[in-house]
């Protein structure tokens, strides 16, 4: 065996070596699986019409609260309308209160750790105590004082939950950049003479990026999770909006009599959850260049 | 319910209120339905009403009116004393409605009950005098409300932050304790002596005491009551009634509150329905009857009518009510409404057909705000936009003070068909310096302005309900509203509670003869 | 670090545990004063008139004068910038102010509120890190099939809408079986369901941050020469795991505080317990400012309070961060 | 030595295997009381495993088998749990490989030695915490009593070792085995450590000591066995394998001791591998000589460095001057925390110096503002004892050596396909293949990893290479090689080196001149091969004692 042959095997055994420690976490069926979770909402997202199985706004009161049939997969509501194309047109409406407020929570976020993390000490020390001042209003208080401000509606609800999580965001973020920027590699491309502006944009946010990505998967179900709970104090989305939140609130009104009514988009937001959580842990790995 | 077996005396009743914890115990002050269920239980109104909507004597043995309808007098029984010992005499009376009128009291409902009243003078120690400013066809009506109930002058003299807390009364139990966002400890009174005439026992009340909970949630009554954890609850939901109606260890208490019956009310104040065919376009367009069946599993009757089933007087006309979707379309159609765009709403000059409906979490249930959300959909074949907002109290009264609705709902309790002149006398379009106005239909008529002030002020029953007649066939014939079902007041009651009725007044519980079968 | 003596190096580090505590101090003042100041301004952006709330809400028919009256009573009518100093005057003597509804002092109101919501928090909190450690200790190093489901448990917990699983414990233990009461009447069992309902989705939560540290310190190597040492496999957890697990979770334990007030407004709702979460919505419903403010301070000042106590708490676990003081 | 005593270990095919896939291939093994046998070999070849597997502790996923395993007399081929952990810390203890995590960092010390102590006798409290203070008595530990009750982030690396030891011992089990003991320390720890396995071995303690470095092991061990890829490839009494070793691997592990072989010798025996430079460069001698007379390349004069710690300043580098010339070497040696890496910092002018200067080439530099030294920066190049932490995590290799060759022409971005040539051809410098181009560090083997390194470093064209400990992570073989890479491409490429090592062999080995630091000052500095054969300064003196060398 050559030198390098010799080298290259050791190599193969180090690489095995390292996804040893992490794989066999979550089997790789469970990635194929939430893959094909979050392609079906996709689906229900663009084209919710193709996936429906009936226009979800119809009412039918005389067929009210029907237990799940072949003609009704998931049942139908207190108005006879189909709970599973509800639950399908939901989507857009529900991910887009997830993916919208975990993007303004992200984006105050991002704004703050990198002030924080590259603004100098001043910077750094007003960001921290706006984020400790920001923390001290716990999400869903800071939620009802956006909602006395302004009203409550589905837009508020949604600013209001993405204004909460923006201090968590910010502390991690900061965190973050704050590893990169002091990181060895970060020095050796100041070594190599690269301009901060350089090193930023090529190292710092690309490897900082990552990891606040999987951060967000694991926001969306929670912001869909709160901001249901604003639904329920009839704070949330405003009828006929099928948002899954919403749904979730009234139908626990006839949870003895109807559990369909909140099962089904209970599901979908649990689901949601997990899925985007399995495809951003499967994305931290493709991300540490293990399978 | 029917009372069965002998009564038991003793025990302590658990009650699970889902109406908003009140602010403040007296009556007197704002004066709201969450305060009126629980002053029903310590104080009491100089008369009452029984089943038939008759007249009773309660703490007024007996009352005559001035032939010209300016002064009344009320003679008090001279066996009643307040809980803290003060004797009910003609000072306290006077007291009581100084206190109602005095704008330090911020009254609200009890004010407006005693608005014709000019002053009460004092007769002799148990005869007061109403001296009225104008003639009220309804004082009576009025006086029966928990809003003006009689409270003790000693109590009242303590101020509004003391009496908040516990005011004094006549009345079967004590305010103990009020734990707020908690419960009320309410205590029997042992020296009681002044049921109404239509009570079924004189003496102390059976019950020992009432621990009435704030329960808000009604899931969570209904489960208590199931559980054995309270005996009573309030605002059931209507699934909730159906299941209780079969199980025989519930009972169900159908208690519709008096005044207005619950309606949608469409703002003819301004476009687009200050045009008369649009509202009946809409009226025409809305279909409600299976919904309310489906939604309120078979508990609630369809109501044709702008008063409660309750009053006597009210007046239906089933035939205005019919849906018509064709006619609706034409309605519009000649309404100028001819245009539709791609949503399939209708448009004219370029402004959608759009009628925004604030909606009070507080105030309705989910299942009305299903029934709406059903009116939404139905409305939209016609080519209206409804557009639903589920607003908190606050909220949504900004929403009508800013006049920024065409629909709403808004439920008004008051004892007799003199409700009318609160709610489409064109005086009620002028708002309080707080924005508030109870007209909300903006109904401006002279000729219902005038029937409704006849009526308020005539003594003769025979003319009273032809004008209210009368006026009820101009407001339903003008499309000004779309009457949906009796308010509904309903009360699940362990089996185990016997002899608890719901007062004919306002319709609010009382224990006084109930007792706890084991 | 400069070789010293212990002792010397003892001064030093109580020296710096000494300008921590200033540093905290100074840190929660600032905290408080900038809560109250946000509020207090923010809280102007709120349409309606205060004096209106103050008179019962606009749904009722206030005379001019009683407003007027009203305003001058409540300094309504000052400039804004004389009502903020008279503000953080009273604060600073403790003073609340006065409920506009209840036209109770808001500290009196508050001070009986508050301590239901701590112990539901407190009792919660603990529970949420009993389930997450023995979730996070059963599904992890047990082969895959066991840290799956672990991992969908916890992502389910964490997922799961406090109204939602509070409705179905209801269903189940109060109506179903009959042994818990579904209205919090104060007693012991009262607690247990609303305790559960909060615990559960942060105990979903403190798991995958516990079983991430897990895994970690389970591959470090002072595990295996533990097992050297004739350590079994309980003794290493005990000893060792449980410890660098709780580490994240107990820094966390702040934030999950906050996360826990949040929930409490619903939960407080459901079982109908008296608290602050419950006492908010009603006020904010209300537009009832004084409690508002009081609220939003109190939570903060709890906050400021938690975040010593988990500083404390991490200093304790965590002897590294102690050293770190003297760094 | 005696062995006809029942061994204290007898093992015979001893195989293991991780998820199916056998990393060691059938082992023999005896040690009998008082005895210490070494095993030998590189990273990967199965020591540590064979280790761990001895005491049942393969880990997650493994399948280890024996036809024999005796530990003390006792048969464990078919042992529970519960035998096991009889026989661990009881009749044989374990030091890990890893001496820095192997304490839990959030125990005392004194209860991680108390542990083997709670857990196999039943002593009192006060019984136990004696036997710790004397146990730590005996690894040497200074102030025991202050000890006990020290985490082991508040422990220098050879403390920590006397406490693992300390605790393996605590019931004088009949063997001992020391996985590495001694390396990630310095020369001085190191040597008090094998001292202190000696004396433990000298008590009748059989000893296994693992270590891939025979100069180490040279001194203690009775027997060696060689391993390679699983297997014992070359056995015998020490001296014989020293002096008469039978393999081509155990030949090459014998070169590759730095401090046997004199400047410009070349340690990685490996003939079959193409001699990278000297192909293709013209042998340039060695530079000091010719450019004696040059100015200096890098100049350090009087650097002061202090940072703020509690309760004052610590001075990190203390009055400092260095100077270095083209294409010669300079070795700064010194203990850890004696002020290296901060030097190297201070000539990358990555921190400024709080007095004194750096002047490159003749010109400012410390002195420059950064705008105006970022153009020059190139000039510089560095190499770290951790390669991988210097690489963007998400770029591969190609990438990482493309940006270097770029950025050193236009401080842009060309475009990355039009460097691949660029990238092949400093790759084949530096001994690899092409094909690493596209493959991510991380899948990279050690050696690999810290060629990639240099190659990016030498992609900017420096003339001046700074390599901090750029060995010290790697086993001898690996860090041979790549001693001899930088050796060629020194000559070939005219590089000054500034090589910093805490091992006075590889110093000695590459050096022109060195310089030896303790606690912040250069205490003695010279011709490295003046300095090493007649060290002035007693710290000095006692670095070269310490130092491991091969019997000779
Ligand atoms: N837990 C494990 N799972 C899978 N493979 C492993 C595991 N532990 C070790 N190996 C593999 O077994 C082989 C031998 O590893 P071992 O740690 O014994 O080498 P070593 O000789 O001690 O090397 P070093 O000198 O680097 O410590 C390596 O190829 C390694 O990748
Ligand atoms: N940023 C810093 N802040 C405080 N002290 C520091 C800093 N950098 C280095 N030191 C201290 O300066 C001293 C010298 O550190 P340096 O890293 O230069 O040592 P070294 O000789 O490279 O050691 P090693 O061989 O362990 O790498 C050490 O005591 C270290 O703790
Ligand atoms: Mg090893
Ligand atoms: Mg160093």
């Amino acid at each position: 065996m050559s030198d390098l042959e010799l080298q290259q095997a050791t190599a193969v055994s180090a690489a095995s070596h390292a996804p040893a420690r992490r794989r066999g976490r979550m089997p790789r069926i469970g990635t194929v699986l939430a893959a094909a979770f979050v392609v079906f909402l996709l689906a229900a997202t663009v084209a919710p019409e193709l996936v429906a199985t009936q226009d979800p706004n119809e009412i039918a009161p005389g067929d009210a609260f029907q237990s799940p049939s072949l003609a009704h997969w998931f049942g139908t509501d207190e108005s006879g309308r189909d709970v599973y194309s509800r639950v399908v047109a939901g989507t857009a409406t529900s991910l887009l209160i997830g993916v919208t407020a975990t993007a303004i929570g992200l984006a105050l976020g991002l704004g703050l750790g990198v002030l924080a993390s590259f603004g100098g000490r001043i910077a750094d020390f007003s960001v921290n105590r706006l984020v400790e001042v920001l923390f001290a209003f716990p999400g869903l208080l800071l939620a009802l004082l956006v909602i006395v401000v302004y009203g409550p509606g589905p837009v508020t609800a949604t600013v209001a939950v993405g204004l909460s999580t923006a201090p968590g965001y910010a502390r991690i973020i900061r965190g973050q950049l704050v590893a990169i920027r002091s990181s060895q590699y970060v020095e050796a491309a100041r070594v190599l003479g690269r301009s901060p502006a350089r090193i930023i944009s090529r190292h710092v946010l690309p490897n900082a990026l990552l990891p606040i990505f999987v951060l967000a998967t694991l926001g969306i179900g929670q912001a869909i999770v709160w901001a249901a709970a604003l639904s329920y104090l009839g704070l949330g989305a405003q009828p006929p909006a099928a948002e899954w939140g919403a749904m979730l609130a009234a139908g626990r009104t006839y949870l003895a009599t109807a559990w369909w009514m909140t099962v089904f988009p209970g599901l979908m937001i649990v689901g949601t959850t997990i899925a985007t959580t399995v495809l951003g842990r499967a994305l931290t790995r493709r991300g540490r260049g293990e399978r | 319910p029917e009372a069965s077996g002998e009564p038991v005396s003793g025990g302590t009743l658990a009650y699970a209120s889902g109406d908003a914890e009140p602010t403040c115990l007296d009556p007197h002050v704002g004066g709201n339905y969450p305060q009126a269920l629980l002053a029903g239980q310590f104080l009491e109104s100089l008369v009452s009403r029984d089943d038939s909507g008759e007249i009773i004597p309660w703490l007024a043995e007996s009352w005559t009116a001035a032939d010209d309808g300016l002064s009344w007098e009320f003679t008090l029984r001279d066996d009643v004393a307040f809980t803290d010992g003060t004797p009910l005499d003609a000072e306290a009376v006077k007291a009581n409605v100084e206190h109602l009128k005095d704008p330090a009291t911020q009254s609200s409902t009890g004010y407006l009950a005693l608005g014709k009243v000019d002053r009460v003078e004092v007769v002799d120690e148990q005869v007061a005098r109403f001296v009225m400013s104008s003639p009220d066809s309804a004082l009576l009506e009025s006086l029966t409300q928990p809003w003006v109930a009689i409270e003790s002058p000693a109590g009242l003299a303590r101020g509004m932050d003391e009496n908040c807390q516990a005011p004094i009364g006549t009345g079967p139990f004590i305010v103990d304790e009020w734990v707020k966002q908690d419960h009320v400890s309410l205590v029997r009174n042992d020296d009681y002596t002044s049921p109404p005439a239509d009570a079924a026992h004189d003496g102390p009340a059976y019950l020992e005491a009432i621990d009435w909970r704030f329960v808000p949630d009604s899931a969570s009554r209904y489960a208590a009551l199931q559980a054995g954890q309270v005996d009573v609850i309030d605002n059931p939901q209507p699934d909730t009634i159906s299941a209780a109606k079969s199980n025989d260890s519930l009972a169900w208490l159908d208690a519709p509150r008096p005044g207005a019956a619950n309606r949608i009310e469409l703002n003819s104040g301004q476009a687009p329905f200050d045009d008369e065919r649009v509202r009946e376009a809409f009226i025409r367009a809305v279909e409600v009857d299976e919904g309310i069946d489906a939604l309120f599993f078979g508990t609630a009757e369809r109501s044709f009518s702008p008063l409660s089933s309750v009053e006597a007087l009210a007046y239906s006309d089933e035939a205005l009510f019919e849906p018509d979707l064709d006619r609706a379309n034409a309605l519009l159609d000649e309404a100028g409404w001819t245009e539709r765009d791609a949503d399939g709403y209708r448009v004219k000059d370029g402004a959608r057909l759009t009628l925004r409906f604030p909606v009070s979490t507080n105030q309705s249930i989910p299942a009305e705000q299903s029934l709406f959300e059903q009116v939404q959909a139905t409305a939209k074949a016609a080519g209206f936009d409804v557009v639903i907002e589920l607003l908190d109290l606050s909220s949504w009264y900004g929403a009508l003070a800013e006049h920024e609705y065409e629909i709403v709902s808004a439920p008004y309790t008051k004892v007799g068909p003199d409700v009318l002149r609160i709610l489409y006398h064109s005086d009620s379009i002028t708002p309080a310096p707080s924005g508030y106005f109870a007209n909300l239909a903006q109904l401006d008529d002279p000729e219902v302005d005038s029937l409704l002030t006849d009526a308020a002020s005539t003594s003769d029953a025979d003319t009273r309900a032809d004008l209210y007649e009368r006026a009820q066939q101009l407001i339903l014939e003008g499309y000004y509203l779309l009457p949906l079902y009796d308010q509904q007041n309903s009360f699940l009651l362990s089996t185990s509670v016997q002899g608890a009725r719901a007062m004919p007044t306002v319709s609010t519980p009382t224990f006084y003869d109930a007792w706890l079968a084991d | 670090m400069t070789p010293g003596s212990p002792t010397d190096e003892r001064r030093s580090i109580r020296g710096a545990t000494l300008r921590r505590a200033g540093l905290l101090v100074a840190g929660a003042v600032f905290v408080l004063w900038a809560v109250a100041t946000l509020t207090f301004f923010a809280i102007r952006l709120i349409p309606g008139d205060p004096a209106q709330a103050i008179l019962g809400g606009p749904g009722s028919q206030a005379s001019q004068e009683a407003l007027d009256q009203v305003r001058r009573d409540y300094g309504l009518d000052q400039p804004l910038i004389a009502q903020y100093f008279a503000m953080l005057g009273r604060l600073l003597t403790g003073d609340l102010g006065v409920s506009y509804a209840l036209k109770l002092p808001v500290a009196d109101l508050l001070g009986a509120q508050l301590g239901g919501t701590l112990l539901l928090a407190a009792l919660a909190l603990m529970l949420a890190w009993i389930l997450a450690l023995g979730l996070a200790i059963w599904s992890t190093g047990r082969g895959r099939v066991a840290s799956a489901l672990g991992e969908g448990v916890e992502i389910t917990a964490a997922a799961l809408p406090h109204f939602w699983l509070a409705a179905v414990l209801i269903a189940v233990f109060s109506v179903g079986l009959g042994w818990l009461p579904p209205v919090a009447t104060g007693t012991l069992a009262g607690f247990v369901l609303p305790v559960v309902t909060l615990a559960v989705p942060l105990a979903g939560f403190l798991a995958q941050v516990m079983r991430e540290s897990l895994l970690d310190a389970m591959q470090q190597p002072f595990v295996v020469s533990a097992r050297a040492r004739g350590e079994s496999a309980l003794g290493v957890r005990a000893r060792h795991t449980i410890r660098h697990a709780s580490l994240p979770a107990i820094s966390l334990s702040g934030w999950a505080l906050g996360w826990l007030l949040s929930g409490a407004v619903v939960v407080e709702t459901i079982f109908a317990m008296p608290g602050l979460g419950r006492t908010l919505l009603q006020a904010v419903t209300l537009r009832d400012i004084p409690v508002v403010t009081g609220v939003v301070l109190l939570v903060a000042l709890v906050y400021v309070l938690m975040t010593v106590l988990t500083d404390l708490a991490a200093r304790i676990a965590d002897p590294r961060l102690r050293q770190e003081a003297g760094r | 030595m005696n062995t006809e005593e029942a061994p204290v270990l007898d093992v015979s095919r001893l195989r293991v295997a991780f998820d199916g896939i056998e990393v060691v291939h059938g082992v023999d093994l005896t040690i009998s009381p008082g005895e210490c046998v070494a095993i030998v070999g590189e990273s990967g070849s199965g020591k540590s495993v064979t280790a761990r597997a001895l005491l049942g502790l393969a880990g997650a996923h493994s399948q280890a088998t024996a036809e024999r395993l005796h530990i003390d007399g006792l048969d464990l081929r078919a042992a529970g749990e519960r035998e096991w952990r009889a026989v661990r810390g009881r009749r044989a203890g374990l030091i890990l490989q890893d001496a820095l995590g192997s304490l839990d960092p959030l125990r005392t010390v004194g209860r991680e030695i108390d542990d083997p102590l709670r857990i196999h006798l039943r002593l009192s409290a006060a019984e136990r915490s004696a036997r710790v203070l004397e146990l730590l008595a005996d690894v040497g530990m200074p102030d025991p009593a202050f000890a006990v009750g020290r985490r082991s982030g508040e422990l220098s690396g050879g403390l920590r070792q006397r406490a693992l030891i300390a605790a393996a011992i605590a019931l004088d089990p009949p063997l001992l085995i020391a996985d590495e003991p001694t390396t990630a320390l310095d020369v001085t720890v190191q040597a008090r450590i094998l001292a202190l396995l000696d004396e433990i071995r000298g008590r009748g303690t059989g000893v296994l000591l693992i270590s891939h470095d025979l100069a180490v092991v040279s001194r203690m061990a009775d027997r060696i066995l060689v391993m390679r890829e699983g297997r014992i490839i070359e056995q015998g009494p020490t001296r014989t394998v020293l002096e008469s070793p039978q393999e081509d691997y155990t030949k090459a592990l014998i070169a590759a001791v730095p401090a046997q072989s004199p400047r410009g010798a070349r340690l990685s025996m490996t003939p079959e591998q193409p001699a990278i430079i000297a192909t293709t460069a013209v042998p340039t001698p060695p530079a000091a000589a010719s450019a004696a007379e040059a100015a200096p390349l890098l100049e350090l004069a009087h650097l002061t460095k202090t940072f703020a710690v509690p309760g004052g300043r610590f001075t990190a580098v203390d009055d400092v001057s260095l100077s270095l010339r083209r294409g010669e070497t300079l070795g700064l040696v010194g203990e850890s925390g004696s002020g290296k890496t901060t030097v190297a910092r201070l000539a990358l002018a990555l921190t400024a110096p709080d007095r004194g200067t750096v002047r490159f080439d003749g010109g400012q530099w410390s002195e420059l503002a950064e705008r105006d030294r970022r153009p020059k920066r190139h000039r510089i190049g560095a190499i770290y004892q951790d390669p991988l932490a210097s690489f963007d995590p998400r770029w591969k290799v190609g990438r990482l050596i493309a940006d270097a060759a770029n950025g050193a022409a236009t401080n842009g971005a060309a475009r990355p396909d039009a460097a691949r040539p660029v990238v092949a051809e400093l790759l084949e410098q530096v001994g690899l293949a092409a094909s690493v181009a596209d493959r991510r560090p991380l899948t990279l083997s050690g050696g690999q990893r810290q060629r990639v390194a240099i190659a990016r470093a030498l992609a900017a064209s420096p003339e001046l290479l700074i390599c901090d400990e750029p060995v010290s992570a790697l086993d001898v073989t690996i860090q041979a090689q790549i001693l001899d890479l930088l050796d060629e491409l020194q000559r070939q490429r005219g590089l000054a080196l500034l090589f910093i090592s805490h091992d006075l062999g590889v110093v000695a080995h590459m050096a022109d001149r060195v310089a030896v630091m303790q606690a912040g000052r250069v205490v003695e500095s010279g011709a490295a091969d003046e300095v090493f054969a007649r060290p002035e300064h007693p710290y000095t003196a006692r670095l070269v004692a310490d130092s491991p060398r091969l019997p000779r």
